[in-house]
């Protein structure tokens, strides 16, 4: 497959602000790389995403959306992530059917201790994606001006 | 139109290092509402905090944008500076373009851009920032304490000392914990039990303290200042208020053949027991998996010979529920099992045994009356071994512990000592990978059992124990003398890892406190608030926290204790206000919210709105209890009709970040 | 790294680095009085790259391959996994065999089960 | 119950004791063993780097004909147990080596660690039942004191063998109560007996077995039961016959009542 070298991609990471968050502080603090493409927006819990969110990012380009949460069982609000878990496999499979790889979304618990798996989440989550090429974006067809 | 600020911080060169500052304070000035825009080299200074707070006052800022360090490390102390100049402290919000820029991206090009970007995604949010108001909660000025050991009993004694009210649950029928089975103390060597017993009688008789032995925490509600918490008290089926702890019960129950976990299963109990001469309180238990009466219905000795009619053998167990204002975790550790070492033929041989076994055969109250005999003969040992670090510094699997056990070292080096101390014609040999002595007088006291006992210190680890012909014989490696030892022992003991206590890891779910991958409590900062859990409310005492010695415990649990003080000598607590807010004109009253609320926080209530034609109507809607509300934002996405949303965090807000991002 | 190293590391899929150096491999080995260098050395020596010294020892040759260094190890460094790719790294060079085919019938008795001669050649001969 | 049955080259043989007796005791208690129409030898050591293909392949053929048809694959010599085992492994969870042995191979359906491998004594402890072992015994063998030999291979490594307590086994103990002996332990049971270095180094093997016969007999065991033939050799030979030391299928026959017909 052909990969072309100069896209960066939009990657949209959010993350709850317990676990993940931390996690990526954490990654920061021990100085581990990942690449610049993405971009984390604080939410106070997993279960804080609203699906409408993704699509929203989809709708302005984004290539790839990611959810952090805190690991089953370990959620600061006790059971938000398995909520966020739940609403999230209907919307992929959503997402699926209107033609958005399924790779191109993602969501993956990492701790507050977890900032190696931070990182490699998100080099391996950009490399997938870049993979993936530029994503076909969501239109909302009412809002066609033409 | 916000007129938002902009102060891009250096952080020295941690920031500027890889970011271009003056490149994202120019860029994030030409971003709409921006009126102002600049960067400096430390933010969180003081003179940074001026520069802010002059600025809000200046130019009559409405909102303020710091791009900096990691929003949990410095949010407060914006915010409070913010507040001091007039501005509402939700009006502020951080960029994190260190943790999360300047650290991980090497490329200054790249790190500039991103930068940029999250400093635009910021502006974008605060546009939409409403000034939040922090409700109040009141706060139940009682704590409780969960588990006896040193480090409850500390704590609690601290607590009460202030002059609060503090109930201990332990969850064995004395309180003491493990302190109680150890013989002495390193480095000086004072007996455990002289200085332990003194304050276990201090919490029975100081007024404030309430201690539930016997008890386990069931069930915890609510939050910071106003937890509910249900406890069971299980039935000990004597009346621990009759009891005078005479004893007579336990000189006569018939059932002999009961293990004494006290001495580790070395010697046996009877089925009704004190645990142990100094126990608090005291008072008799029946183990119901031996008492005969309690299993067949046919003895009732101790009943019987009680004098003061204590003995119970209806009780059942009881269910308490108490408010708190405060929960300290103090669950302590155990011993791991040696199961899975049995390359030290510890299931093969009495005479391998735990260091904490050999704490009990060497305590005057212990099995052997404090004679160090072996455990299969009763003979007297010439040669022990000493194993370190066993299950302590493995990587990962199930066989042992990450962690180094930190207590270990000292310990074993207090055993070889007293060893050779009591019983100079032994040869004491302690196999270590390292030994770790960081503590004051620590390394001088391993010295001494070096240079004035004797004791043979070998650098290298024990591979097999083979029991023949009532010898044990040790294989071990000598990597500084380059050669396999083998040694004809008459014991051999293992400094088994400690880990967790059982009862942690289910307690921690009851109380949403965070713990790490080896079930030890996380502290909410691992080097400025290593006492309180991230749960508000939450605090930490002991080794449940992480291994820890004695002297490091009574620290801990004493500034664990001055937490709890704090917290309930205020009134009132301020509320987060970044919590989730129904708008009742949108509310369908489905209940979709209220179900997944994990705090309850959310009811019902029938509302008079205005209809048609100047009628009014009843309807269903949401309200959220600020106090009760931690803001998880769960019922935000539920919420079919969108009336329901998260101050701070609004579905507008997180959409404005989204947009400024993806571009 | 050094090549010899590299080769061995890959050959063998441990990472040298994480022993600890307890030396507990060492206490377990059955065959440490038939060694000339011992399972902690072996580590040692492949991460500190003295390789040559290492290939031309006798004591590779007299590793059990019975899995007690590598089952007691805390840190799951698997010394006995090093020793055999150090082996391999000997026997994979011409003429580096240890064990030849014509002094099989010296050794014979007339019990010895085949599996002792398999695996005699599969562990010692390319 | 029917497994496929891998007997492998040293059980034709120099083992051939091991092997009769194990069938016949297995067709006493209902179990059929069918041996694989084609095997063969092993390779008789584990191939431990991560490079060597040649070497695995012959497990793998052994292991996808046993999928091919269906069934579980047993195993009884210690030596091939944990060669087929490790390999079976490698085919499941290392990429490389499965899509090289498959690429060698070109089998019809790749093999990718489908197969179950099971010792013998997995299949009397787990499928048989160690319970109902007991009632099928005609002939108890009442106060035997025996020791069980492991040795290393049947164990070790415990994280892929997946057989038993590596430092603390009790299956052979076990099987020996429910043949009615009283198993006797010791601690140089799951030690090497230094069989493997008998053709480079005897005087070693002769030391090495003599240690294991020693703690043995002084922990009170009066013979010795094994798995392996390698170890068996050594123990009988370089041992010095301090204590008989025999098969575990043999004296399983010889509780069945099947031992003299089979020979």
């Amino acid at each position: 497959m052909q990969v072309n070298e100069t896209f960066k991609p939009t990657v949209v990471a959010f993350c709850c602000n317990w676990c993940s968050y931390a996690g990526a502080d954490l990654a920061g603090t021990n100085r581990l790389q990942y690449p610049a493409d993405v971009k984390i927006i604080r939410i106070p819990c997993s279960c804080r995403l609203n699906p409408l969110f993704i699509l929203r990012a989809f709708q302005r380009g984004a290539d790839g959306v990611i959810l952090c949460g805190c690991h089953p069982g370990d959620c600061h609000y006790t059971t938000g992530n398995y909520y966020a878990r739940r609403r999230m496999t209907l919307l992929f499979s959503m997402l699926d059917y209107l033609g958005i790889e399924r790779e191109r979304t993602r969501v993956e618990w990492v701790s507050a201790a977890e900032g190696a798996k931070f990182a490699e989440t998100m080099n391996d989550f950009v490399e997938t994606v870049t993979r993936l090429g530029e994503n076909r974006r969501l239109e909302d067809l009412r809002c066609k001006s033409e | 139109m916000q007129k938002i600020g902009v102060f891009v911080c250096w952080c020295g060169s941690n920031i500027a290092a890889t970011v271009d500052v003056q490149a994202v304070s120019d860029a994030l000035a030409r971003e709409p509402g921006v009126v102002f825009s600049t960067n400096y080299q430390y933010m969180c200074s003081q003179a940074g905090q001026d520069m802010i707070q002059e600025k809000i006052r200046e130019l009559g800022l409405t909102g303020v944008v710091v791009c900096s360090c990691s929003p949990r490390m410095h949010e407060a102390t914006f915010r409070k500076a913010c507040e001091k100049a007039g501005l509402n402290p939700y009006m502020v919000e951080i960029a994190n373009i260190r943790e999360q820029c300047s650290w991980i991206h090497k490329d200054k090009l790249s790190g500039t851009e991103k930068a940029v970007l999250l400093g635009k995604a910021a502006v974008a949010k605060v546009h939409l920032n409403t000034p939040l108001t922090a409700g109040e909660s009141p706060v139940t000025k009682r704590a409780l304490v969960i588990g006896g050991g040193i480090a409850g009993i500390q704590t609690a004694l601290d607590i009460a000392e202030a002059g609060f009210p503090v109930d201990i649950v332990e969850k064995k029928p004395t309180i003491g914990g493990k302190m109680t089975q150890i013989d002495k103390t390193f480095p000086t060597l004072d007996c455990a039990a002289c200085i332990l017993t003194p304050k276990m009688v201090d919490a029975a008789q100081n007024e404030n303290i309430n201690i539930l032995s016997y008890s386990e925490v069931e069930a915890v509600k609510g939050f910071v200042g106003n937890f509910t918490v249900t406890i069971r008290r299980k039935a000990r089926f004597v009346d621990e208020t009759k009891c005078t702890g005479c004893g007579l019960c336990t000189e006569k129950c018939p059932q002999k053949k009961v293990p004494n976990e006290f001495n580790l299963g070395l010697d046996t109990r009877r089925a009704i027991y004190i645990p142990f001469a100094q126990a608090v309180p005291k008072a008799a238990a029946i183990d119901p998996n031996y008492c005969t009466m309690l299993k067949t219905g046919k003895c009732g000795v101790c009943s019987k010979v009680c004098t003061v009619g204590a003995i119970d053998y209806q009780q059942k167990d009881e269910l308490l529920e108490r408010e708190y204002g405060a929960i300290v975790a103090a669950t302590g550790f155990e011993p791991i099992s040696m199961d899975k070492f049995d390359e030290f033929a510890y299931s093969q041989s009495p005479d391998v045994v735990t260091s904490l076994e050999f704490e009990r055969l060497m305590n005057a109250a212990g099995p052997t009356g404090g004679t160090l005999l072996r455990p299969s003969d009763g003979t007297h040992p010439h040669t022990l071994v000493f194993v370190q670090c066993v299950g302590s510094r493995c990587d990962g699997g199930e066989k042992g512990k990450p962690y180094c056990s930190k207590i270990c070292c000292m310990y074993t080096a207090k055993h070889a000592m007293l060893t050779r101390e009591k019983y100079p014609d032994t040869e004491v040999y302690v196999f270590y990978i390292d030994v770790r002595t960081p503590g004051k007088n620590f390394d001088e006291f391993y010295r001494r059992a070096v240079e004035e006992y004797g004791v043979h210190y070998v650098k290298g680890m024990v591979g097999k124990v083979v029991p023949e012909n009532g010898k044990l014989k040790v294989q071990a490696s000598d990597l500084l003398g380059g050669q396999q030892l083998h040694i004809d022992a008459d014991m051999v003991v293992l400094a088994a890892a400690v880990e967790p206590d059982k009862s942690a890891r289910p307690l921690a779910t009851m109380l949403t406190a965070s713990m790490d991958t080896n079930d030890f409590f996380t502290e909410a900062h691992p080097k400025l608030r290593p006492v309180e859990s991230p749960t508000a409310g939450v605090f930490l005492s002991g080794a449940c926290q992480g291994p820890k010695d004695i002297p490091e415990t009574v620290a801990q649990a004493g500034a664990a204790a001055a937490k709890v003080i704090g917290l309930l000598s205020k009134d009132r607590l301020t509320c987060n206000p970044c919590v989730a807010r129904s708008d009742e004109l949108m509310c369908n009253g489905c209940s979709a919210c209220e179900k997944v609320c994990p705090y309850g926080a959310i009811t019902y209530i029938d509302k008079e709105f205005r209809g048609p034609n100047r009628t009014t109507l009843l309807r269903r809607v949401a309200q959220v209890n600020p106090a009760v509300c931690q803001g998880c934002g769960a019922c935000t996405v539920a919420c079919p009709s969108g009336a329901m949303d998260l101050q701070g965090f609004s579905n507008a807000q997180i959409m404005a970040e989204v947009d400024a991002i993806c571009k | 790294m050094n090549h010899m190293t590299e080769i061995v590391t890959r050959i063998s899929g441990v990472n040298p680095r994480k022993c600890m150096k307890c030396g507990k491999c060492t206490a377990a080995c059955p065959a440490y009085d038939e060694m000339d260098y011992h399972p902690h050395q072996f580590v040692d020596m492949v991460e500190t790259g003295r390789l040559e010294e290492l290939m031309n020892s006798r004591g590779i040759y007299m590793c059990l391959s019975c899995f007690a260094c590598l089952e007691r190890c805390p840190r799951s460094v698997e010394p006995a996994k090093l020793i055999e790719a150090v082996r391999l790294a000997v026997v994979r060079q011409q003429g580096r065999n240890h064990l030849k085919p014509e002094q099989i019938p010296a050794l014979l008795d007339p019990d010895l089960p085949q599996q002792a001669i398999t695996s005699a050649f599969r562990k010692y001969r390319k | 119950m029917t497994y496929s049955y891998f007997p492998g080259c040293t059980l034709k043989t120099k083992g051939r004791d091991l092997d009769i007796w194990g069938r016949a005791a297995m067709e006493a208690l209902g179990v059929e063993l069918r041996e694989l129409p084609q095997w063969q030898c092993c390779g008789a050591v584990y191939p431990q780097a991560k490079d060597e293909i040649a070497v695995r392949l012959s497990a793998v053929r052994a292991l996808a004909s046993a999928g091919e048809l269906g069934t579980d694959l047993v195993t009884l010599c210690s030596a091939c147990h944990h060669v087929i085992k490790r390999v079976n492994r490698d085919m499941r969870t290392d990429e490389t080596i499965r899509s090289r042995a498959n690429t060698y191979l070109q089998l019809e359906t790749p093999y990718a660690g489908e197969t179950k491998v099971l010792h013998y004594l997995e299949v009397l402890r787990d499928q048989v039942g160690f319970d109902q072992l007991q009632k099928r015994v005609v002939k108890p063998l009442t106060g035997r004191k025996i020791g069980a030999y492991y040795g290393c291979l049947l164990l070790r490594p415990s994280g892929e063998m997946e057989f038993d307590d590596p430092e603390n086994p009790s299956i052979l103990e076990d099987f020996l109560r429910a043949i009615g002996a009283e198993p006797v332990v010791y601690a140089m049971r799951n030690e090497c007996c230094g069989g493997y270095t008998t053709l480079e180094n005897k005087p070693y093997a002769v030391k090495q077995a003599g240690r294991v016969l020693e703690n043995a007999a002084s922990c009170g065991a009066e013979e010795l039961i094994t798995a392996c033939p390698l170890c068996l050799y050594n123990l009988q030979v370089n041992g010095g016959g301090k204590l008989p030391v025999r098969y575990f299928t043999e004296l399983l026959a010889e509780a069945l009542g099947v031992k003299e017909g089979a020979v």
